[in-house]
């Protein structure tokens, strides 16, 4: 169930720009990254190249598996919009891929999860019915349905209100114990509850080469880190700086 | 109670129509034998009705024939113009030349090679009705969210798979356009392959009542003619509506 | 008044073209004194004696130039009932041109010889007519547009005739362009058809045009069938290709002079039963008809119409070489083998005398067509047709 | 570069369909006087070339009025039924009506009309045109998201102003899809008007070689007004797609 | 240009089912109002009544303005979808509401604008080539340019970074000085940061009358309060646990 996975010399370029390059991480099995930077850094970008997913222009990458297979159906992929389909019911989105894959569905999963993120009872609406935060949790349902060793997530959490998204790092961290999550998120606090470590998308020092990735270490502790773990507090204050100062530093 | 008030629209409508008919007449002072009145057209028509029946039969069935077949053409073509690019390339030009050339010069030799049975005009209906079908589905097929297909990559989907869950799905508003004009289109074709050859079927029997002078006669048949059709195009767009019930039109319906 | 037309025996099937061309002679001879009219000279009586020999040998081409309409002989179309001093009278030669539509019954082919060639000698300007000729695609519309007076004269086939006036149209004939059916029976010549009573459990085929089955049944009644012995199917227009591709076994409603020509090209002989002769009355196959309720205003143009015709009927028999080739210049499209070889079939077929009544086929048709229930009600012959020539 | 690979690809299926053609005839043995071989439609072409050019000429011109005035007018009825739900009742079963009666039954009233001249051409055109366009535009414009309407109505949007700058523009795409339909159904909308009555135009010209057995010249009137056909449909596209430059179709384009 | 609300007797039903009923609040002339609450409460479909947007159903709304006239077209409405049209360029989405009323483009102000939202040089690119937070900037940018008395925002920051989240408060502060400002937000600092007074869409305690409203102080200093003021944890903290108890309590 666990894969880690190595990257390196990640290359993306939109009409004739260089997002980046030269990009190496290692994403340990069983561990979670947090992917941060600044909005239009190329962070979505970055995931989609991971998850293998077609990009426009120039691209590249050297992706290794732990165990040398093709990570090709084994990543689920949740996306910075929700990307439900219309014509499917709530419950229906997320078996999504069972169909896709001619696969039988697991209803009591699929109802258990909708459950979870606080939608028992919708589960025959509509999307187009839902609300903004309600949609993005039929989407986290879905990835999370999907079961993948590898899973990454564009912002899972940005359009639901404070409460809920702390039940919900509960909620993920339990269902992907074990699993290799990269997630991307904008809210530090986030990043230093749930991520063994964090990657920091930044302007790079060298000229033409777009953004870097810089590597800081997580909490290290139990996954989610409570809320009133007093080293929270200091942690998040210094990576708005270190945030904020790598911004300068360009 | 719905389909109450849709009927009162369509025999509002229905009126409308023959007030309009009889409006032209009294204004444009028209020959009966160039427009007859729609009373001597409807006293035809309750006159003649089993024989228009019989024929109405033989056109109905001659459409409904082409329209399952040009539907299914059309959207096979459709899905391999979408998924093939390099038969695109040769086929789409292909296509096209199929519709540019009129139904009506052609019909005679459909006609000469596929007898005088139903299957030519049953071949014309489905040569009429493919092109729109084909066209539509293609272009709502190639405009498929890419996040959708996307999604069904990393899900793991097989093309076909992804084209039966996704994109046709995606693609029914647009698809579903085509098939409405499709519905439109399959009586002409019809009735133009019984123009070119026939021994029954509506349009034989307008082109015989039109030799014979007996006006009134042609027009009860075009009367049963659009009748049908005008049923056929309300039946398909229900069908079609109730296959997307997700789909919320903004606007109120016609119904 | 001229006793060409008025006084003119009622033809019959059975009246020998020598004395049809005779009566035309006679017309020439009457009807013009200016040395250059078309008719006139004696010359060109011989010449029209002998035009029906020459339309089949293909003979040579007259010497003489096609004669164009100088003013001296234009009409006088305002004097009434004055068609006949058309050419008497050069005095009134200024005399504006009355507009005149015609409709053909189906795109311009040798049948339409008279007018096409009328047109080009100048004989409408010189009875007083500026003609346009119009094709229609379709051959019923050409009648109901007459009706409806958007054309002044239509042409149609006279048991058309009988059907549109008793469907209520205001038309009536008032004149003829092919005085003999031109409809046969066609099957191949290598089937085993050789007779209509070989027809039994065949395939006919047909373009639809109102009477092909009564007549059709009248036919095989006459060889002691009817029309449950045979399948009938509508070709539209595509009779001799569905006869070549063996579709059918026999056609009707073909034109003698021109399917089977059609045929010969493909290298397909063909054989025809004429359906005058398998019991059938014979009529005018291509008859002029006019709206009747304003036809008293305009008799005096449709006898000037006439005129022309039967001026350009009587041109065509003496030079038919000439004539096609000047029919086939008026209209590229028109320059085909096919078209040439059916131009000489048709040649005998005009009506020498377009305005002339044959009175006896019109009530013989209607009393036949009444008979199969084909019309509701008998009409007299004055609703029929008419002799524009008559006072 | 492109211009020329594209048309490497017109060249290539132009070849193609001309080996089917004669494929067809070699196999099914089928007589020339129901289809001639593409060297004599060839033949006829060059040697005819000047009488193919004058009826080309007409028709051309008839095409191209009809699809200036039918775009037009399907975009006025699309608007119409898109914006009075009233009117929507009773217009479109008669918009219906319009696309379903047969030309031939209604031939005489149009020339009792219109007359012979361009005129009742161009109508014809007009008629076969504008339904695809009313069709495709009205349901392209119902389908207008939701939240650009709410958007437009915040600003402080005339419907007018909103059908410019938001529904129009997102009803491109279906629209564009009629607009190509329309362009392939403009010829036969000409050339079926020439049929209802003409002394010129290649539908006159195919109608008459047809009549007599001149396949030959019936093929090659067939072919230019073919060619023409595709002409206008690949300009048709380019320009549709220059008006939409952000939307990238996904799949790549046909050239 | 400042414009105060009183809303009465707010009431949206869904299908049968009541959103909330008996809705009143005060939006003072000039003032900030943050709306908090959990996902799917009905934040965004309060906001769309009060903007005059059709809603499906059952719904009702008296509302007064100070100056009696009527809202229409002196609001401005940001959509928790940024709503960009594809078919306009990003300067052209922003004005595209002096496109829909036929008014002069104010080409300095959006150029001004676009640059203070980081988007400099973006101008002419198609909305489909940016990134989620890029395209909420753009939203942002022409929710500033429309200058209306009245500004309602669903969400505006949630899809940006926390330092351009930072930069984008600053902003919002200096150019929306003086307009009256209704602004759904998830995150509690931003509330507390921005807002003269809180209002929380909670269950009400009323069985069939869905949620109610239950206003809060903001913390009356200058806007933004600054990141080092120290009144803001401790009000951050109390906030987030009366969110969480009015939760509880229904
Ligand atoms: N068209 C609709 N039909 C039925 N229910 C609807 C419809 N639109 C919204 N709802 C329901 O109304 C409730 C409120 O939706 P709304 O979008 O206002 O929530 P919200 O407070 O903005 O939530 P979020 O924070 O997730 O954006 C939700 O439960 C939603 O499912
Ligand atoms: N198709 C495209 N063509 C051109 N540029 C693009 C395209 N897609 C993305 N970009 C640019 O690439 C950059 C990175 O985009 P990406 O979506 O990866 O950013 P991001 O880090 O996810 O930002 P955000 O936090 O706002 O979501 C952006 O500046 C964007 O404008
Ligand atoms: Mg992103
Ligand atoms: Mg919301």
């Amino acid at each position: 169930m666990s894969l880690g996975l190595t990257l390196n010399n990640a290359r993306i370029d939109y009409a004739g720009h260089t997002l980046f390059r030269d990009i190496s991480a290692r994403l340990e099995a069983g561990s979670w990254t947090a992917l941060l930077g600044r909005s239009g850094c190329g962070k979505s970008s970055l995931l989609r190249l991971l998850a293998g997913l077609e990009m426009s222009d120039l691209h590249q990458l050297d992706l290794a598996t732990d165990d040398g297979q093709p990570l090709t159906d084994r990543v689920a992929w949740m996306a910075q919009q929700d990307l439900l389909l219309p014509w499917r019911r709530v419950i229906d989105n997320l078996w999504l891929g069972d169909d896709l894959r001619r696969r039988p569905r697991n209803r009591k999963l699929a109802h258990e999860l909708l459950a979870a993120v606080g939608l028992e009872g919708r589960e025959q609406a509509w999307p187009d019915a839902l609300s903004g935060g309600q949609r993005q949790r039929v989407a986290l349902a879905r990835t999370l349905y999907q079961q993948a060793p590898v899973v990454m997530m564009d912002e899972p959490f940005s359009a639901v209100d404070a409460i809920t998204r702390l039940e919900l790092h509960d909620l993920a961290s339990r269902l992907l114990k074990g699993r290799t999550v990269l997630m991307v998120t904008h809210d530090p606090l986030e990043a230093l509850r749930l991520a063994d470590q964090l990657l920091v998308l930044r302007p790079s020092s060298l000229p033409g080469h777009g953004a870097e990735l810089e590597r800081l270490p997580g909490l290290g502790a139990a996954r989610p880190v409570p809320l009133d773990d007093p080293a929270l507090p200091p942690a998040q204050a210094q990576l708005i700086a270190r945030l904020r100062d790598s911004e300068e530093a360009a | 109670m719905k389909r109450l008030h849709a009927m009162r629209h369509l025999v509002i409508s229905a009126l409308l129509l023959l007030g309009l008919w009889q409006l032209i007449i009294a204004v444009t002072a028209v020959p009966p034998y160039i427009l007859p009145t729609p009373q001597a057209v409807l006293e035809v028509l309750i006159q003649k009705a089993p024989l228009l029946a019989h024929h109405a039969g033989v056109t109905i069935s001659e459409i409904l024939a082409g329209l399952v077949l040009g539907i299914l053409l059309g959207l096979a073509t459709a899905l391999a113009l979408a998924f093939i690019p390099r038969l695109r390339r040769t086929l789409l030009p292909m296509l096209l030349i199929s519709q540019v050339i009129p139904l009506f010069a052609i019909a005679p030799l459909l006609v000469l090679w596929l007898g005088y049975d139903m299957l030519s005009k049953v071949v014309m209906a489905t040569l009429i009705i493919y092109f729109p079908v084909a066209s539509t589905g293609y272009d709502g097929l190639r405009q498929t969210q890419q996040g959708w297909l996307d999604l069904a990559h990393t899900l793991g989907a097989s093309p076909w798979r992804r084209l039966i869950h996704i994109q046709l799905p995606a693609a029914l508003p647009a698809l579903a356009s085509g098939i409405r004009m499709a519905a439109t289109a399959a009586p002409i074709g019809a009735v133009i392959g019984e123009w070119a050859g026939a021994s029954q079927g509506l349009g034989y029997l307008m082109l015989n009542a039109n030799a014979r002078m007996e006006i009134d006669l042609m027009f009860a048949a075009l009367l049963v003619l659009v009748a049908f059709s005008l049923l056929l195009y309300f039946s398909l767009d229900a069908l079609l509506r109730a296959l997307m019930p997700w789909h919320r039109d903004r606007l109120t319906r016609l119904s | 008044m001229s006793a060409h037309a008025a006084e003119a025996e009622p033809a019959t099937s059975t009246q020998s073209a020598p004395e049809i061309v005779a009566q035309q002679a006679e017309v020439g001879v009457n009807g013009d004194s200016a040395a250059s009219a078309p008719v006139a000279s004696q010359e060109a009586v011989e010449a029209t004696a002998g035009a029906a020999e020459q339309a089949k040998n293909g003979a040579e081409p007259t010497a003489d130039a096609p004669p164009a309409a100088s003013d001296e002989q234009s009409a006088d179309v305002d004097s009434k009932g004055a068609a006949n001093d058309a050419t008497k009278d050069a005095a009134t030669a200024e005399k504006p041109l009355t507009q005149f539509k015609v409709m053909l019954d189906w795109y311009t082919n040798p049948g339409h010889a008279p007018l096409v060639l009328a047109q080009e000698l100048g004989l409408f300007k010189k009875h007083g007519l500026d003609v346009e000729l119009i094709a229609p695609a379709d051959p019923s519309v050409p009648p109901k547009l007459a009706a409806a007076e958007r054309v002044d004269i239509a042409i149609s086939y006279q048991p058309q005739l009988h059907l549109q006036i008793d469907q209520g149209l205001p038309l009536v004939r008032i004149g003829t362009l092919v005085a003999t059916p031109l409809n046969v029976v066609v099957v191949r010549a290598d089937s085993d058809i050789q007779s209509i009573a070989d027809l039994k459990g065949k395939r006919v085929g047909y373009s639809v045009g109102g009477v092909e089955e009564v007549l059709l049944s009248t036919m095989l009644q006459h060889s002691g069938l009817t029309l449950d012995d045979i399948t009938l199917t509508n070709v539209n227009f595509s009779l001799t290709p569905s006869l070549l591709t063996r579709k059918v076994d026999a056609v009707t409603g073909a034109f003698r002079n021109f399917e089977l020509a059609q045929m010969a090209q493909e290298g397909v002989k063909g054989r025809a039963f004429y359906i005058e002769e398998e019991g059938v009355p014979t009529y005018d196959e291509l008859i002029f008809v006019a709206n009747s309720d304003s036809y008293e205003r305009k008799q005096v143009q449709y006898a000037g119409f006439l005129a022309a015709v039967g001026e350009a009927t009587a041109w065509i028999i003496n030079h038919p070489d000439q004539g096609w080739e000047m029919f086939r210049d008026s209209d590229p499209a028109l320059d085909t083998e096919l078209n040439k070889e059916a131009w000489y079939a048709t040649l005998p077929r005009f009506a020498l005398r377009p305005a002339a009544l044959d009175a006896g086929r019109y009530r013989d048709f209607e009393d036949f067509l009444f008979e199969r229930g084909m019309i509701k009600k008998r009409q007299s012959l004055s609703h029929l047709a008419v002799d524009v020539n008559a006072p």
